[in-house]
């Protein structure tokens, strides 16, 4: 294991201290239970919105706290969802009398502590609203299993709706917003290489030098299929087609289109998979009409893509716009 | 009887039985999951093990219930709730306690499977740590109700939890993270699974010998 | 070699259409010859800057045109220096009138380009100063060598020149002050894993599982000494301390410190070297009043990353502050 | 004497040798500076033969400073803007000839030469492709100033440059890229002075076989 990172048992504690020191500006940083808030956290009157999930995602979430977006994360181990106590401390940390939402990405970990958490808070008068994120579409949904994956439209969903907090969305809203946004994003991945979970020690997975695996989650979690590896172009197609196919999304829909590195992948190739990506929405009369480029839900150091498709309307196209000022997300401000 | 030191003495085991099998359980959760389980399951029982000397002269349902809000505090994932939720609810069923029978086995044993269920809505064969326990507490109520010595009974949990792990095997995953993975993930052990049958073969190795 | 691309000859062609496509708000991109300039090129009155470089170092140059920062960037073939056609075109597309910067990273092939297109632009009656950046502090500086190659500093300098042109600084007053960014500028760098060359299709050099190489250069070029790979906090010592003495920094000063990925090295360990990096700056007296965390003056895919301080002066954090809107750095705007 | 024709099957001839040695050249590369080499002589050279046709009916001069100016255009890095000079300079010395004698080799050559050290300010010895082209230029004046046949004089000029280049594999380099490494960029053949060597193998091999 070829790592930047002093012990394995200290990544996430020391990584939140580096976050500590990089942005006191932006953000407050609490040990034991781990949690990060915005610095001028709560803002009454305001809805809170809480999000959270194993660390080795990075920007996500932590990355985005701050104004317009998240009001605090809760950073688990690595790729270990956080337990209830953090996102109970969170949650009291950042309300601002107007509710919280907890935004939550669809592993069963997440869910129940989240949901644990969510009782807690509620047993001491906090009103909070849950969304599921599971816009994965490598995972076959269904009403008798653990259904679809949270992945690339979660930074979407948080952003969108922290622009909606701050502009004043009761928890309600705010939370529909959120479950719109969820319904109209569809995601899909691919790796290249495995990542390593530091506490492991060794790949999660092993790839030929010609392999690569398509459909894959955030967490080293096998896809759906492994298989020779193919040019951009191709490879882009069996993310893209799914994604679009499964919404559906139709000639003449406006979208964001996120093309997300694992970790890996370097910005060039972002974007010549960007490009292959252009070609195929506008062979179909999708409309690109907002776009993010970047490492922003990643997995560790491994080498690979994510492609989300999001159907906008006027509202989260105004809101995407919105002023956002995180260490991982920042514009108009 | 199993006294309360009998039960601060399964809890000990079974921090070293996973300290153990941190890597055995992180790697049947590479395949079907992602790596984690035995690193996670290890973290909070260390952690149990520095909480236990604050609670040992509490009654046992205390002790067990300081267990499982340790588990649920430190573990995370699907693990942390999970067995969390299996000691609270262990703890809670048979409350101001300082010695077991047989049949109060049967009943925390019960309520923890309950709570597990109640939490994680799994059903039998969604290949996950519910087909190890479920027959374990079957095994352990029938040979105690057919007056089996403890010793007997928990020999028959363990057995049956074993079997339950291993039934994992060829099944198709339905909850947790191995369901993402559809056909794929049929032909491995449930890690869950595993971790559970761990804890009823310590509490045969810990309680069973001696009894 | 495993990559997100189509063929390795049209890597660079594919990239600057992926950007054309994602960013046409921001740049215009041209193409045989390839050059990159902000969508509101020329602006009459202001000194234009232009750089350029090797393309593998996503997001430098490209992705830092547009408004307080570049005017136009040339990207040469991976690796490869641009040539002075690129450059006199860039040139004279963003002359305002008011002349133009070549902000030139010292290695032999860029130097010699941009001085064949800067007497171009000059017989065009084009007035062109040329800055060279030189701070990696691993490479033993001479009068008869090469001298140093130009690293970290680089980004920062077009940031800081970038704001100050755009606020108005006349040609000379640019130039000395990216003049000074460089001279009180220093970077060191290292890898974990060596980058593959698209063309080349094999890794530039081979590191064992255990090894590292310290004072890599961003094109794979080896470093400076191979070693077993050691903890984060010695990585970090072994980086900084270098850096520290050679200006020198000392007890009081005011850095800029900036943790960059060199491609293949995600943001949870990055932020683990700045909690190391911001602790030997704590302990020598140093003042880290700004700081930049990412990966920006990338290597491919190579794992590993680079340290770069900065002694700050009251203009250059006023200019360092100053509204940026460019695909890779946006702030203020 | 050379004519245009031999001066175009040399160009020609030059692009095949460095396409074929594009991996050998990058390889050099590689140890002591960013493996692109051949991929940068090869890329130039392909530029160079389309761009051939078009100026195959101009004078010597003409097409030699066509060659350079694609190169400058094309390759980028250290190796263009020296090898365009290199060309620009051979064809600005002999200027509108239709044919070379061994004399406005010398002169061509020399006249290269002298627009690589001008423009790269290295000097003998700096591990560069000045270590080759030196002593080939040097030895084809030699042989042709002391009555050698004009296929003597290129066999010589190609000998030395192959002696010049080898001659740098013990070198510490002072320019380019390799002058990076310090100590480290001993004990490794300059690629430069390599696609130097090819370049007057290559005339050897195209102009001195046939006189
Ligand atoms: N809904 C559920 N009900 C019961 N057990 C579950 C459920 N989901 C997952 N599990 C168990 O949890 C185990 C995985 O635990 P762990 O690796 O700690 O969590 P995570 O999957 O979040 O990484 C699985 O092997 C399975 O036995
Ligand atoms: N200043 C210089 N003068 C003469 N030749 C040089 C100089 N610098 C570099 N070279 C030559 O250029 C070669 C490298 O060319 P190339 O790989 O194309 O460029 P780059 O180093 O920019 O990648 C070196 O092997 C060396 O022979
Ligand atoms: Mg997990
Ligand atoms: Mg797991
Ligand atoms: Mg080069
Ligand atoms: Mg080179």
């Amino acid at each position: 294991m070829k790592k930047l990172i002093n012990k394995p048992e200290d990544v996430v504690k020391e990584e939140l201290e580096g976050i500590a020191k990089a942005h006191p500006d932006i953000v407050k940083v609490f040990f034991n239970p781990n949690y990060i808030v915005r610095a001028d956290a709560p803002v009454q009157g305001k809805v809170g919105i809480v999000s959270g999930g194993g660390s080795g995602h990075e920007p996500m979430h932590g990355g985005f706290v701050g104004m317009g977006m998240l009001d605090a994360a809760c950073p688990g181990e690595v790729f270990t969802s956080p337990t209830p106590d953090q996102m109970l401390e969170a949650t009291k940390a950042v309300n601002g009398g107007a509710g919280v939402l907890h935004i939550v990405k669809n592993y069963t970990g997440d869910i129940m502590n989240f949901e644990m958490a969510a009782e807690m808070a509620q047993a001491e008068g906090i009103e909070v609203e849950s969304v599921v994120i599971d816009d994965d579409v490598a995972v076959q949904d269904s009403l008798y299993t653990a259904g679809r994956r949270g992945v690339g439209t979660t930074v979407l969903a948080e952003k969108i709706c922290g622009a909606a907090a701050e502009k004043g969305y009761d928890l309600k809203k705010v939370a529909d917003l959120c479950r719109r946004v969820n319904a109209n994003g569809r995601s899909m991945g691919m790796a290249l290489t495995s990542c390593t979970v530091p506490m492991k020690g060794e790949p999660t997975f092993e790839l030929a030098e010609d392999e690569m695996e398509i459909g894959i989650g955030i967490h080293g979690e096998p896809g759906r299929e492994r298989m020779k590896i193919k040019p951009a172009s191709e490879v882009v197609k069996l993310l893209a087609e799914p994604v679009i196919e499964d919404l559906p999304f139709k000639a003449g829909d406006e979208v964001l289109a996120f093309v997300n590195s694992m970790g890996g992948t370097p910005l060039i190739e972002l974007y010549i998979v960007y490009n292959e990506l252009a070609k195929i929405c506008e062979a179909r009369g999708l409309k690109i009409v907002r776009n993010l480029i970047g490492p922003y839900i990643t997995s560790l150091e491994m080498a690979g893509v994510s492609i989300t498709l999001l159907k906008m309307d006027d509202e989260m196209k105004e809101l995407w716009d919105a002023p956002v000022k995180t260490p991982g997300l920042r514009w108009g401000v | 009887m199993i006294s309360k030191d009998a039960v601060l003495a399964w809890i000990r085991t079974l921090a070293d039985v996973y300290h153990e099998n941190r890597q055995y359980l992180t790697e049947l959760d590479s395949p079907i999951g992602d790596a984690d389980h035995g690193i996670n399951m290890d973290r909070g029982f260390q952690k149990v093990l520095e909480k236990l000397p604050g609670v040992e002269d509490k009654d046992i349902g205390s002790i067990l219930k300081t267990v499982g809000m340790t588990l649920v505090s430190t573990v995370g994932g699907a693990g942390g709730p999970l067995y969390g939720t299996f000691f609270m609810r262990a703890g809670m069923a048979i409350d101001a306690k300082e010695e077991l029978s047989a049949e109060d086995l049967v009943t925390m044993f019960q309520a923890a499977l309950d709570g597990v269920i109640q939490r994680g809505k799994a059903e039998l064969n969604d290949k996950t740590m519910v087909d190890a326990i479920t027959p374990a507490v079957e095994a352990l109520r029938e040979a105690v109700s057919s007056g089996a010595s403890l010793s007997e009974a928990l020999s028959k949990a363990a057995a049956a939890a074993e079997e339950g792990m291993k039934a994992t095997i060829p099944m198709l995953a339905k909850k947790g993270r191995a369901s993402y993975l559809g056909e794929r993930s049929i032909g491995h052990q449930d890690p869950g699974a595993t971790s559970s049958y761990l804890l009823f073969k310590t509490a045969y190795e810990t309680w069973g010998q001696a009894n």
